[in-house]
């Protein structure tokens, strides 16, 4: 299909979506000023900032790196960051000797209270259909390459579990504090799809 | 049901192509879909199980063929019409042509988002029993094919793992999406071998892990 | 590969629909399409399994959401940009651009059509060996997934099922999809039970079978 | 997608059809009288009357019934029916406890020497999917109700083996000769997913 095609199907699209919600409006069903702060929920306030606390947390307090391994859902509501998609959190800890990723083949869980929501390639056909037979294969897309002796393990999260990777601390950080060690941690190093930034640089 | 969700395994859809400095939202229709769908299933006539197996129902060939807010678009308007909010005439013209139907509760407002939000709907639920399996047990899964809802995919089943987590009982989707209530089953992530899932060719230090309740799982 | 061309026991495709008085072809662009591929074809600059391949390999959202002379088109439109017929720049305009590429042979003519068609094209071939099963033998059938061209189907994989047929050598067409050359290896038709593939809820009065290489099959 | 959609879709896909096929005659690879002689033989002279010939002989003839399920391929040859897509065949019989059906789940393999080419819904993803998984149902559809204590033996056509399905003989037939009784047996019939017409009836 061409490009031209696809914007005439999104643009189709949108006008059916507005003509669902002035139905719906209408209809009594919804309250605008609900729908505008569900919007801005998560795009302004719910993101993967929080997870990088929880991460920066865990980097610098052996007890609550402790504590958000074995209970990870108390652990990181103690930080504020609870509920809808979050409900039932695990978190899983990079080593030398092991990388965690996580997908959701069948649909596209994902943890909301720590990581906001997904991107679109995280609930594409090529990320859900290659996470779990070629996990190499795709983190070399992303850049990352991982030793072929370290155990790579993909957590497909197939029930209300949600996943948090928490990344390696990156050398050079040993000084930093929490505030500093956060801006380190991006959202793809707590999918599993990349790694904590040196310190100096920037990515997503 | 073993259809276009169940992506896991499969192959031909592309590189990943992740998108530099990505919005949370392209363009207010996706705004639009996502607070519809949540504001619609805060009245609790569907499930979340429900609701996804709403999405995976989709012919294939449109499932694929969708972004991933037209599949939640096309979802949603199946589940409107199904629980009476709203009739194909009145989706195909946005004007109202039926009244409104009864509602259970009243519709949700700004001000009571967070509370909401933050409460979440957990999936745990009273054991219906001891549990099977512990942690350090061999696993094998159910050969199942079933028309309904599962989560069980595909490249799951037949296949001999290790228990590595108990979790406690959780909503057993399979019943939920089909309406016949919580049914609580003991739920358990289990570890697999790559080469197990995919041949013997793959990494051996790999290993995928699932999320799956005792009924998909028997003794290996 | 586990392409969306692999389609035994998915779901959601709809009712099966078949068309009262069907013609052969629907329209004009139906009939080129056909006899364009096999024209083409005819140079022997493809083989009918690298053929396969380039349908199977297109995206899954596309091959879904084709007709299947539009999914031989858009396989045509590759092999022969692919082997030097033609550039994509020629196909978009339908003008010459290059000069034709030099061919392996004169074109087909009318007169020849006849002969070639009652010729076909056997794939069987001289025994690499003697054959490692017969009759009656009980055989496991191998997990593999390939992104090369397997006729090991997903849902045939990793199952047990018994040897009721042996056709010889035939080309092989896991090599010869690769240009590998015909790599000859004992075909055999293999029984399988319906509970076997699909689970205990089956009739167990009902069989598949399938034809399958031996390199895809083990001693059970 | 709407029905418009689809229209125009096909009417591009026939445009670009169009310029494919000026281009390869224009470049000397095709012969447009090759090209017309290939579409007329599988629209007019090669199609499932093929096989009906096959059928009724083997209605009629114990002793080509018995050469066509030991060597089809050779026994269909004597009629004339060979060649391309019906090099390797085998000839499966529907009897009282067995009933036989036909698919190819991976693309549209077909025996085209008896049969002709396969109608729209044999390649299409409904048929391909269900043959295989939820025969019963898919004879349902074509209004074939087999017993339970029937065998229902499906053939998923992998290799370059093609399979013709000899349909039972038809009560009220016993006089008919070779001619009349092929004028009973359907496409359908010999794919698996219909019966032969019973004297007097008609059908696809």
């Amino acid at each position: 299909m061409s490009k031209d095609h696809d914007h005439s199907e999104l643009s189709e699209t949108a006008l059916r979506v507005k003509a669902l919600e002035s139905l719906l409006i209408e209809k009594g069903y919804v309250d605008p000023a609900a729908l505008d702060e569900l919007v801005d929920t998560y795009e302004t306030k719910v993101g993967p900032r929080n997870g990088a606390r929880v991460v920066a947390k865990a980097w610098s307090d052996p007890e609550y790196r402790k504590w958000l391994i074995s209970d990870a859902t108390a652990a990181i509501a103690s930080l504020g960051f609870a509920g809808r998609q979050g409900e039932h959190m695990v978190a899983v800890e990079n080593t030398p000797n092991v990388h965690n990723m996580v997908v959701c083949t069948l649909c596209s869980c994902y943890p909301w209270p720590v990581l906001g929501l997904p991107p679109v390639w995280y609930k594409s056909a090529p990320y859900r259909s290659r996470a779990v037979i070629d996990p190499r294969g795709v983190l070399a897309e992303f850049g990352v390459k991982i030793d072929e002796d370290t155990e790579v393990r993909v957590w497909d999260s197939t029930a209300e579990i949600r996943y948090l990777v928490i990344p390696m601390r990156p050398t050079g950080s040993e000084d930093m504090k929490e505030d500093e060690l956060a801006a380190l941690v991006t959202r793809d190093s707590m999918i599993g799809t990349g790694m904590a930034l040196k310190p100096g640089a920037v990515g997503r | 049901m073993n259809g276009a969700q169940d992506l896991g395994g499969t192959m031909g859809h592309g590189p990943v192509n992740p998108e530099l400095d990505e919005p949370v939202f392209h363009g207010d229709w996706e705004r639009q879909v996502f607070a519809l769908t949540l504001a619609m299933g805060f009245f609790g006539q569907w499930n979340i199980d429900e609701g996804r197996f709403a999405r995976e129902s989709l012919p294939p060939a449109q499932y694929l063929s969708s972004s991933y807010y037209q599949i939640w678009f096309a979802a949603l308007c199946k589940l409107l019409v199904a629980n009476g909010f709203a009739t194909d005439e009145e989706l195909a013209s946005g004007k109202q042509i039926m009244a409104p139907r009864s509602l259970p509760r009243k519709p949700l407002t700004a001000g009571e988002i967070p509370l909401i939000l933050a409460k979440g709907g957990p999936a745990d639920r009273t054991e219906p029993g001891p549990a099977k399996f512990k942690v350090g047990d061999k696993i094998h899964t159910r050969n199942i094919n079933p028309h309904t809802h599962t989560r069980l995919a595909r490249y799951l089943r037949d296949r001999t793992g290790e228990i590595v987590m108990v979790h406690g009982a959780h909503v057993f989707p399979d019943s939920s999406a089909q309406g016949l209530g919580d049914d609580p089953q003991w739920l358990y992530t289990v570890r697999f071998s790559a080469r197990v899932l995919w041949g013997d060719d793959r990494n051996p230090n790999d290993h995928v892990h699932a999320d799956l309740w005792e009924p998909y799982l028997v003794a290996a």
